[in-house]
């Protein structure tokens, strides 16, 4: 099996991370590691920093993390997370600067050919552009 | 600072968000998501349940710890930047705790520098640091010799009037931006409650002192 | 009460749909009438002509609707539920070429201002360039 | 055409995407999200269990409401693509059926160009439209004086080459595009299904002469 950068979908909404995780794994079946959270502490839209971190671990490899974010709080949150991470980690995890379910899915889809993480977000990155 | 003293401020800090929790979220609600409000009080509530383990450490290593706090329980874009306030604020704190109002103004320099860099913003932007760097400004370049009141007066003051200035920005940063021009006419809800925690912080020094 | 362009979100996972639906609401209230519709019509990830005209015309008003969709499919199948309304309602319908999520809450922010669909399209569009 | 024909027509082309799901689907795994061949029989089943009500209609109009039927039964973007297809086809229809092979050609022209418009692509994209294109361009080059059986036999050997040559091509349109480079190597879903939909058209006819 091919060593593929994993996807980490985070939203404000659960119900989006949930479905843009189906949506990826329906893409790329099991082949990408896929891990997804949303919701504040309190289980409201927003997001929460311990999920975040839990989520990339779940997943983590050194091969890299690919993170999908929505608004704001979800990418400033996301970009706390990833600090927090060990530091071993934190150079194998990036944030996409793209929309979070087209870009979960393209980068999925790259990640499936087992891309390196640099050309997995410049893949996510492209969409729309 | 002693135990008792830090329990006070974090308990008027807790108090005064939870006092105004109904003003934050209808703020929130004008030009953002309506949870400025409940993202505060989830955060200050937790950190005031931490009272007494954060009494019982040195006060850098509290106000990390309550960053920390902040962090992980506000679940909105103002977790991240009153977390890293409160980090830097502690990171940036002298041994033996600031000497003189000099030493707390160089601690706020660099709590805001980090909300700066946390926030990918500057004050102009209708956020909170439209309250924050004024404040900043305000205490660094108050003479050496200001008394304690005058200090203080002038933190209200500041702040004060820095939120009231929020209203006729136009929000280039977090969700408000998402209005554009119709963001303009309305205070903005983190500048509000960093003015609320700035009153608590006066309320806390004046009655110590 | 202004009258506001609405909200039409379409995707392929009706979970992110009633997420993006629920991000939109906390966004602007119930002044943007915002419907949303995701699966296809066995209720696996894809999308239904017919829910999508069902959504369409649930919160029709010659001011205009605003649709956000994702991958493909979406968008071929809302273009065809737009054609398949009564010809009056047509040219008051448009899809926006943005992203479903991060679109439909810029796009809903604008129309809660009032704004004309031709603007509330230019903003959603505006996202990420 | 008599209602006969239509009915067994419509089974047969409702038979191969049944008899090929799995084949659809794990060719769409390949390159796609694997829904191809569940799509196609969902949307066939729906047009044979409507097989009596068409077969009473005019073909045209026949051909039109099958178009709907796949249009809002396949859930997928292959559904608006066939169901234009034969929409088209209907629309092309002239009074009292197809004279000739020509007149055939110009109605299979016309839903090729209903779906071009419909999918914002055309030939060498790899798509069905790689099997549709070449088909109704051998066709529309036949000689006026071909035999049926010669048309047949082009248009299987037409749909065959032009399948096959899907393999090597990138995908720049569906979400077979989202591969890139990795699409090369794979026949494309959609070309394989108006490939079987081509043979079952040719079984027919062949079998009705
Ligand atoms: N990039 C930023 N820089 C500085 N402050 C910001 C930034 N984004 C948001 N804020 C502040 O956070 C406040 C909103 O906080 P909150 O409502 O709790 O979070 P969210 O916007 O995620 O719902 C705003 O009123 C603003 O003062
Ligand atoms: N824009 C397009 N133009 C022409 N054909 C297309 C286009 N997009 C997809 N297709 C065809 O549709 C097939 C995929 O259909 P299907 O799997 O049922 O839908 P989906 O891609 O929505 O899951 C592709 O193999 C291709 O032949
Ligand atoms: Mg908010
Ligand atoms: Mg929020
Ligand atoms: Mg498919
Ligand atoms: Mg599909």
């Amino acid at each position: 099996m091919t060593d593929c950068v994993a996807i980490v979908i985070v939203s404000h909404s659960l119900d989006v991370a949930r479905g843009a995780a189906d949506m990826v794994r329906e893409m790329v079946g099991n082949e990408v590691p896929v891990a997804f959270c949303g919701g504040n502490p309190a289980g409201g839209l927003g997001t929460d920093v311990a999920a975040i971190q839990a989520a990339i671990e779940s997943v983590y490899r050194p091969k890299g993390v690919a993170l999908l974010v929505d608004l704001g709080g979800a990418e400033t949150n996301s970009e706390v997370a990833i600090e927090l991470l060990p530091e071993a980690m934190r150079g194998h995890v990036t944030i996409c600067n793209a929309p979070i379910v087209e870009g979960a899915v393209m980068a999925a889809t790259e990640a499936a050919g087992g891309a390196s993480l640099e050309t997995v977000r410049a893949t996510a990155e492209e969409f729309l552009s | 600072m002693a135990p008792d003293d830090l329990r006070d401020l974090i308990a008027r800090s807790a108090a005064t968000i939870a006092a105004h929790e109904e003003e934050l979220t209808s703020l929130d609600r004008a030009i953002g998501d309506g949870d400025h409000g409940a993202n505060m009080k989830r955060g200050f509530s937790a950190v005031a349940e931490q009272a007494d383990a954060l009494a019982g450490l040195p006060l850098g290593e509290a106000l990390q710890k309550a960053g920390m706090t902040l962090i992980m329980k506000v679940g909105g874009a103002s977790g991240p930047l009153y977390g890293s306030l409160l980090m830097a604020m502690g990171k940036a704190l002298p041994d033996g705790g600031p000497a003189d109002l000099a030493g707390v103004a160089a601690m706020l320099a660099a709590g805001v520098e980090a909300v700066k860099a946390r926030g990918k913003s500057d004050a102009g932007a209708k956020t909170m640091l439209d309250v924050l760097v004024p404040l900043a400004r305000a205490l660094q370049s108050a003479d050496a010799g200001t008394a304690a009141a005058a200090a203080i007066a002038t933190a209200r003051r500041t702040a004060d009037e820095a939120l009231a200035a929020t209203r006729d920005m136009k929000a280039t940063k977090g969700r408000a931006s998402f209005l554009g021009e119709r963001s303009i006419g309305h205070l903005d809800p983190g500048a509000r409650s960093s003015a609320l925690l700035v009153h608590a912080a006066c309320d806390f020094l004046e009655d110590r002192s």
